[in-house]
């Protein structure tokens, strides 16, 4: 009998602006010893079909329609309140995503840990204590005793999903739900999270739920695949069945969005737009200095894509917007045709601005709320007096042409619009200056697969169609192997390896640029 | 963290300085001298009554004289009480007064904490909006109207409770910390709810709540340290105003405090003592704004490593 | 957890309340222990005699120290104090105290009369900056002292032939001098202790903390806390310790009128300094009640500046007087708390009543303010009414606003001056009208008259006639009977009231809450306190109202 | 995120969206109705008072609520409908206007110290710490004599106290919002600083600038009381609510009605303010309405 049988589930939203199914009379089942994936893109319903199952759904306004959820025989959506408490973080347990904010920023690790057991198992602290070590070990985490006393702000964001891992199972848990576990980590400690998932699930021979929105990185660790779209379970399969011969259309469109591809080199004779000679970015906190970018030289050529990879805290966007002057720079200097920016006063710099433009990561937090999407695209226009008053609603509706938004959207806000919209709202803004040169600072990695794809192409047509030389900064590089002509590789603020994308993955030299390329999820299943 | 301490308070320096030197001559240039009385002054004895208090000498070398006094701790003889230090005054009135708006803070601590929780806990319902109007009812009744209304009720009409005096019966500091407590419970319920609701949204709350601890142990062991930063916040500056501002309950309930100094000590163009009672003000000021910002500081780990270097 | 913290709470609540209902109530503890408690109106600035100035001070000072005449509280007259007898020599100009030889400091030292020659001096010197000097210049070359021209004390009108006699030489006749005896800034102080603890005329010496005072009166400081209250007790070395009835006297600074009468109603004081307005009434309906109310030597006007047009037309300034309907104003708004008034000097001082020279008569007040050039307020240039801040004189300015508005169709702005800057705009006289109140220093109408001589400091009017110096300054102290003293200062206050340089309100009256125990503290023109005449009946209670 | 269907052609601008969240907030509407009419009467009150509002009866003195009295008279026998009705008028006045100018010189002095931040902003606070020390009633006697007496000086005086927390309180907004990345973004576009405070910190500041607004206008009624009653602001026989409420507070055993109608009068507009002032943070506050 299978651990879980979840039978016709029906989740409705009830808010101010409308009534929405989120999750419309879906069934499925999650076996002991396996590892199910739910893959599906925001707003599918995946998440919100698991939280109901253990009532961490606000009821006023979600409500659960019908539907039947079997663990281990027991109804979990019958259950009361105290019942289905008894059950959580005993019997099953959680992960979630974002492990900056998941800690209690005031609580020490170990006192979060031990509270399950405490609670659940009413063990006294000293026990909880030893077994809160044990479990640090067993997750990977070195020299436990000092570390238990340790405050979440003192861990790497791979070391607190550990300690969220280990939370998770220190009561030995049958089923462990983890909520897109390692969406926000870089690449090669995403690799070791899934290893350590997938080991602990053997070791311990429990069920897990895998949610996520990437189908690459489920491809090594998952034995069941399910894909939901629109609050629909549309397909499920094994792992062979779903990556070999998918049925659905709508996982097809999954699989293809996976970049693979390779940029041939371009044949363009390199000459150069942007050269950047010995930058230095120093930070000074109150406790050392952080030497952000450790003397960086490169050149970027006209019409180019320079990918610039690298993981968290490598200096990469520290060298977009040094670059840019959003930065003040310690050292160095940065030639933009022939003119030398950091030399710039105030004015000059401002006259500069119009030429370079920058695209930023997060869509929700890089435009503007309170102003229209007219107001965000006619401001750079009339500052730089491209247009006047007249001319400028016209070539505002060419610019969202451009970036492909409907015309009829032009009073809208940000909030109106999904990540996708947002983020070609904002590329409409960086183009309107008519720029030759464009920063683009992690453009695609808060946004889902699909969408990702439809914007990296836009990318590249408005770059062939202005001639635009873009430094495209990523920390994922399936995306810049797709996008980027040349790529180089950064470690700690210092040059790891450059050349042409094509030479870089065929034969990498250096070992760093080794393991980054052998990090890429999903690549058993896919041919070079 | 006292790198850090003496840094704030070498900041505060100038500050104060700057006060003292701003007061000194503002009192002066308002009209009216101590010394002018409804029964006109002979003017031989208004030159005599000068001379004892120095203020026939230039105004800079009353400056310069004061300043020297000051840093020896002494703030001047006082112009209204002849034969009584100004350091003796606010010794008198200090004690009495700091415990006034201790208890009016312990006050509005319990009274605001507990509603503002109360309305965080389930917002929009009936739970939320009568501990709220009744803070918003705290905010706008004035100190001057809730006192008489208070001692008309508790006072006079149930004689439970004694309506004027400190210290002096047992059960006389009650309506007094009530009525200066009041204001700031219904501040710290505003602020205790806001404190609250945004913590509660945030993602640790729903892993506790994933470990299937009851709610009240979320909420309290959880969402507590979190939520009640705005209010230690608050605190600092409300310490200092309450000093200020606790003249009119010590006017009502003839309490011997600081309060009625300060102010009729305007009115009296005391010159020492509203220097006294200013440079005594700014200081508190400071030290409850670096107080609390210790405290906030304290309560939160990732500030506090940055302290302790 | 909630729930219990807040049920928790609640019952602390109740049981602080149970614990302080009922209990015995000061009155009741006071009435058995022979302890008065007594409403004193403000925090006193200091004990020394020669320093300070307010009426709180006053009541206190005089149960420590006592004068060589002390003022009988049924008549006002004086009576004997630290000296026995006193002769008057027939010129009037010669007095000689003969000091009670059991007259004793708290400390045991007999009382001489050196004390008194060194206390005057030092009263007068001009180094002490003593605000209340001029009470002693009848005295001769008091004022020459106090304002620095003479410098040899021995020059002074004051002489201690013995130890037992003190002879006092003054510049004229001044039948009111041996009442001065009871003001305190005529008091004789310790020397020693003075000198002890500091320089004769230093303002900051502790000589007066309790523990260094010496004191003769009927009691001894014994506890100050400040801001709380004051204890006295009963003095057994004073010369007529055995007629004092009380044990001790606790003085309670009330600076807030309502308050005090809660302290009152709560049975906390036995005796009040002053009665809200609007209780006055719902005090008066009480049978047996503890309202008691009195004519007191002061009077409330308002001073016109003479030298402001339209202030400089006498007729204008009558036609003001005339508008003002002073019987409605004292009945409504101030609840007969006061009684009207038509001159500057209070019914009944010692037997002088004053002329009455006008009386509320809106017809004629119109007639005159139109021979001025203001037909019926039209192109009347505007008035400023000046007053300090309090709720009595808001009170009494907007009534008069307004019955100045509906006789004689006139506008008259208000000004409300914060203390200070209502004294400034006084005493420099840029004001057209503006509030005053005088109260006596003693009970004389030449205390009252003597305000308006040109010179006098506290004119502020501009009116000056010499005829009306000449009466104040040389007749009246020259005239040999009383008669003929008042006589001469009826036909100057008649001279005042026809030019109206003041406006005349009312006269003030004091008003107490007495618990019905309290006995020996009659009403007097004075409001004077002889503690020793005070003493507590146990059995009288209050009937609840 | 569930996909929301797109919305009508015509977009909403920041307002009308605020306007019709707030239309669905009923305690906000209720505030805002009786905001209205008191403001409304507060205007037309010289033609609708019953009686001229100095007119004065002594021999009626001080009378409970009659037919001919809806709310009763004080004691100089003047009705007390007219004087809470001529009262409202400045106190609404006071309540508006010193808050505006508390609000206009605190946003802005906030806005330039976090957004500049370093020495600068030391400074502006230091400044801010100075006022706060001073001893309020000399300035406010101070004021008076320089300025004379008239309503200017009262505002001046009462703005002059209130804006540092209002400061403070801007300060912390900008310093958080700058980091966020449509700053940045503001930047690389080449806008000038005071373009950026302008259009892009301010607007996204409204919520906790509203909060702030609809605590300031009680305290400052109040406070308006408190100058008034000391002979510092509004002079008789003009008068407002917050003397109004001294003066029935002084006489409150004997004439209740005089100190409960003002201070109903005060305290129903302050409940309006504040419901007005949730809902309006609340229909401003775009990302918490959208989901």
């Amino acid at each position: 009998m299978s651990l879980l049988s979840v039978s016709n589930l029906r989740v409705d939203f009830n808010t101010r602006n409308g009534h929405t199914i989120a999750v419309n009379d879906i069934s499925f089942s999650v076996e002991k010893g396996q590892i199910t994936a739910i893959i599906g893109e925001s707003g599918s319903g995946k998440s919100v079909a698991c939280y109901s199952l253990l009532g961490l759904l606000p009821q006023p306004p979600a409500s659960i329609e019908s539907g039947q959820a079997l663990f281990e025989g027991q109804d979990l959506l019958q259950m009361s309140e105290a019942e289905l408490r008894a059950i959580r973080g005993r019997d099953i347990a959680m992960i979630f995503q974002d492990p900056m904010t998941c800690l209690n920023p005031f609580m020490t690790i170990g006192d979060q840990l031990i509270e399950p057991l405490v609670y659940h198992k009413n063990l006294s602290e000293k026990h909880a204590l030893a077994r809160a070590k044990e479990l640090l070990v067993e997750v990977g985490i070195r020299d436990p005793d000092t570390t238990i006393n340790n405050y979440p702000h003192e861990f790497s964001g791979g070391m607190r999903q550990r300690v969220m891992i280990a939370m998770a199972l220190i009561n030995e848990p049958k089923l462990l739900i983890a909520d897109e576990p390692t969406t926000a980590l870089d690449v090669t400690i995403q690799a070791q999270i899934l290893k350590l998932i997938a080991e602990l699930q053997t070791k311990r021979d429990i069920g897990v739920i895998f949610i996520s929105h990437d189908l690459a990185v489920v491809a090594d660790i998952a034995d069941q695949i399910i894909v939901m779209e629109k609050g629909l379970l549309v397909e499920r399969g094994d792992r062979e069945a779903i990556f070999t011969d998918a049925q659905h259309p709508y996982t097809q469109k999954l699989l293809a969005a996976i970049p693979s591809s390779i940029k041939e080199a371009s044949t363009r004779a390199p000459e150069p737009l942007v050269r950047v000679e010995h930058l230095k970015t120093y930070f000074e906190t109150p406790s050392q200095l952080v030497k952000a970018v450790d003397d960086v030289s490169f050149q970027i050529n006209k019409g180019e894509i320079l990918g610039l990879v690298g993981e968290s805290g490598s200096g990469k966007s520290t060298i977009g917007r040094s670059i840019l002057r959003l930065l003040p720079i310690t050292e160095g200097t940065v030639t933009f045709a022939g003119t030398d920016v950091t030399a710039l006063d105030k004015k000059g710099l401002r006259g500069m601005r119009r030429r370079m433009q920058m695209i930023f990561q997060d869509p929700y937090a890089s435009l503007n709320p309170r102003m229209s999407v007219y107001d965000t695209l006619a401001e750079p226009l009339l500052l730089h007096g491209i247009e006047s008053r007249k001319t400028v609603e016209q070539a505002v509706l060419t610019l969202m042409d451009d970036v492909g938004l409907a015309r009829a959207f032009i009073r809208k806000y940000p909030h109106e619009f999904s990540g996708g919209q947002r983020q070609r709202i904002a590329i409409g803004r960086a183009l309107a200056t008519k720029p030759e040169f464009i920063v683009a600072d992690e453009p695609v990695s808060a946004l889902d697969v699909t969408i990702q794809a439809q914007i990296l192409d836009l990318l590249l047509d408005l770059g062939n169609q202005y001639g635009l030389t873009m430094l495209f900064v990523s920390h994922d590089l399936a995306v810049v192997r797709h996008i980027a002509d040349r790529i180089i590789v950064l470690y700690q603020g210092k040059i790891v390896e450059e050349g042409s994308s094509e030479a870089l993955f065929t034969n990498p030299q250096q070992s760093y640029t080794k393991t980054l390329l052998h990090s890429i999820p999903g690549q058993s299943l896919l041919a070079g | 963290m006292w790198r850090f301490i003496i840094g704030r308070l070498l900041q505060a320096v100038p500050v104060i300085f700057i006060v003292i030197t701003a007061t000194f001559f503002l009192v002066r240039a308002a009209p009216g001298g101590p010394f002018d009385a409804e029964k006109a002054v002979i003017p031989e004895v208004k030159a005599a009554l000068e001379r004892q208090y120095r203020l026939d000498l230039p105004l800079h070398q009353q400056y310069v004289a004061y300043l020297s006094d000051l840093v020896q701790g002494d703030l001047g003889p006082s112009f209204k009480y002849p034969g009584r230090s100004i350091n003796e005054l606010i010794e008198s009135g200090l004690p009495v007064t700091a415990e006034l708006g201790a208890y009016a803070l312990l006050i509005a601590l319990i009274i605001g904490g507990i509603s503002g929780i109360l309305a965080a806990l389930r917002p929009n319902t009936l739970q939320d909006y009568i501990p709220m109007s009744l803070a918003m009812v705290g905010i706008c009744m004035p100190t001057f109207l809730l006192g008489p209304l208070l001692v008309l009720l508790f006072g006079i009409e149930l004689d439970w409770l004694p309506v004027s005096g400190w210290g002096d019966i047992p059960g006389d500091k009650i309506l007094p910390s009530i009525t200066l407590g009041a204001a700031y419970a219904a501040y710290v319920a505003r602020l205790s709810r806001a404190g609250m609701l945004e913590v509660l949204s945030q993602d640790y709350i729903r892993t506790a709540r994933a470990k299937g601890l009851p709610e009240w142990h979320v909420v309290l062991k959880h969402g507590l340290r979190g939520g009640m930063l705005p209010v230690v916040a608050f605190l600092g500056p409300a310490f200092a105003g309450l000093l200020a501002g606790s003249f009119v309950v010590e006017t009502i309930f003839q309490i011997p405090g600081l309060g009625r100094f300060y102010v009729q000590a305007a009115f009296n163009r005391d010159y020492t003592m509203i220097l006294g009672t200013t440079v005594f003000l700014s200081t508190l000021i400071v030290l409850f704004n670096l107080l609390s910002d210790i405290v906030a500081a304290w309560l939160n780990p990732r500030l506090r490593a940055q302290l302790s270097e | 957890m909630v729930k219990s913290t807040i049920r928790a709470l609640g019952v602390l609540c109740l049981l602080s309340l149970a614990a302080c209902m009922g209990g015995e109530s000061k009155v009741e503890q006071g009435n058995r222990d022979g302890v008065l408690h007594y409403g004193n109106g403000s925090e006193p600035q200091g004990l020394d005699p020669h320093v300070v100035t307010g009426v709180p001070e006053n009541k206190i000072i005089r149960t420590l120290f006592e004068g060589l005449a002390v003022k009988n509280p049924y008549t006002l007259e004086p009576e004997p104090g630290v000296a026995e007898r006193w002769d008057i020599s027939a010129d009037g100009k010669q007095i000689t105290f003969h000091i009670n030889p059991n007259a004793r400091w708290s400390n045991g030292d007999p009382v001489t009369a050196h004390d008194y020659v060194w206390s005057w001096r030092r009263a007068l010197d001009p180094n002490m900056g003593n605000q209340y000097a001029y009470m002693l210049y009848p005295l001769v070359n008091a004022e020459a002292y106090a304002t620095g021209k003479l410098d040899d004390t021995e020059k002074l009108g004051v002489r201690a032939k013995n130890d037992l006699t003190l002879e006092v030489t003054l510049n004229a006749p001044t039948p009111y001098f041996i009442q001065l005896m009871d003001h305190y800034s005529t008091f004789a102080v310790h020397p020693e202790t003075v000198s002890k603890h500091g320089g004769a005329t230093d303002r900051f010496t502790p000589w007066t903390r309790v523990g260094n005072i010496v004191s003769n009166g009927p009691f001894v400081l014994t506890e100050w806390k400040l801001n709380r209250y004051i204890r006295v007790e009963k003095n057994p070395l004073y010369w007529n310790a055995d007629n004092v009835k009380l044990n001790a006297v606790m003085f309670y600074p009330t600076e807030n009128l309502t308050s005090e009468e809660r302290m009152f109603r709560a049975g906390q004081l036995h005796y009040t300094n002053e009665v809200p307005l609007d209780k006055i009434p719902v005090y008066k309906s009480m049978d047996n009640s503890p309202f008691v109310q009195a004519p007191y030597l002061g009077t409330y006007y308002y001073l016109l500046n003479t030298e402001k047009p339209p202030m400089d037309d006498v007729r204008v300034r009558k036609a003001l007087s005339m508008a003002v309907d002073r019987e409605t104003l004292v009945s409504t708004v101030l609840q007969n708390a006061y009684v009207p008034a038509y001159s500057i000097t209070p019914p009944d001082t010692l037997g002088y009543f004053p002329p009455k020279t006008f009386s509320y008569d809106p017809e004629k007040a119109r007639q005159l303010l139109a021979e001025a050039g203001y037909p019926n307020g039209d192109n009347w240039p505007g008035l400023e009414l000046t007053y300090n801040t309090s709720e009595n004189h808001r009170k009494v300015a907007v009534a008069i606003q307004q019955m100045w508005k509906d006789v004689l169709n006139i506008e008259v702005s208000l000004a409300n001056q914060e203390w200070k800057v209502y004294l400034d705009s006084v005493n420099q006289m840029n004001f057209q009208i503006a509030r005053r109140g005088w109260i006596g220093d003693y009970v004389d109408p030449n205390n009252f008259l003597d305000l308006f001589i040109t010179e006098g400091g506290n004119n502020n009017t501009g009116y000056s006639d010499p005829v009306y110096d000449e009466i104040i300054l040389r007749e009246a102290p020259n005239a040999p009977t009383r008669e003929e003293r008042y006589a001469l200062f009826r036909k100057a206050e008649t001279m005042l009231m026809d030019e109206m340089p003041i406006l005349p309100i009312y006269t003030y009256t004091s008003k107490h809450l007495m618990h019905p125990s309290v006995k020996g503290i009659p009403p007097n023109l004075m409001d004077s306190l002889n503690i020793r005449y005070v003493w507590l009946d146990p059995n009288e209670t209050l009937k609840a109202e | 995120m569930t996909d929301m269907t797109l919305q009508a052609e015509k977009g909403t601008s920041l307002w009308e969206d605020a306007w019709r969240r707030l239309k669905k907030n009923k305690l906000a509407l209720f505030g805002l109705g009786l905001l209205g009419s008191f403001v409304l009467i507060a205007l037309i009150t010289p033609w609708i008072a019953p009686y001229a509002y100095d007119a004065q009866n002594l021999d009626l003195g001080a009378t409970p609520p009659s037919a001919a009295h809806w709310l009763g008279t004080d004691i100089f026998g003047r009705d007390l409908l007219t004087q809470i009705m001529y009262g409202g008028r400045i106190s609404l006045a006071v309540g508006f206007v010193a808050t505006a100018v508390a609000l206009f010189i605190g946003v802005s002095w906030g806005a330039i110290a976090g957004y500049v931040g370093g020495r600068v902003d030391a400074v502006m606070m230091r400044i801010v710490d100075i006022l706060y020390a001073l001893p309020f009633m000399i300035f406010i006697v101070l004021l008076m004599v320089v300025f004379g007496r008239n309503l200017l000086l009262l505002f001046l005086a009462i703005g002059a106290v209130e804006w540092l927390t209002m400061a403070r309180i801007m300060r912390g907004q900008v310093q958080t919002l700058r980091k966020q990345e449509f700053v940045e973004a503001a930047i690389s576009l080449g806008l000038a600083p005071a373009t950026i405070i302008r259009r892009h910190l301010i607007p996204n500041a409204l919520g906790p600038i509203i909060v702030y607004t609809t605590l300031t206008i009680p305290s400052v009624m109040l406070l308006e009381a408190f100058l008034s009653f000391l002979g510092l602001g509004i002079q008789p026989p003009k008068t407002s609510w917050g003397l109004l409420i001294s003066y029935g507070a002084e006489t409150m055993e004997e004439y209740p009605w005089l100190l409960i109608f003002p201070g109903m009068a005060l305290t129903l507009t302050l409940f309006a303010l504040n419901f007005l002032g949730d809902g309006l943070r609340d229909a401003l506050d775009v990302r918490r309405s959208a989901d």
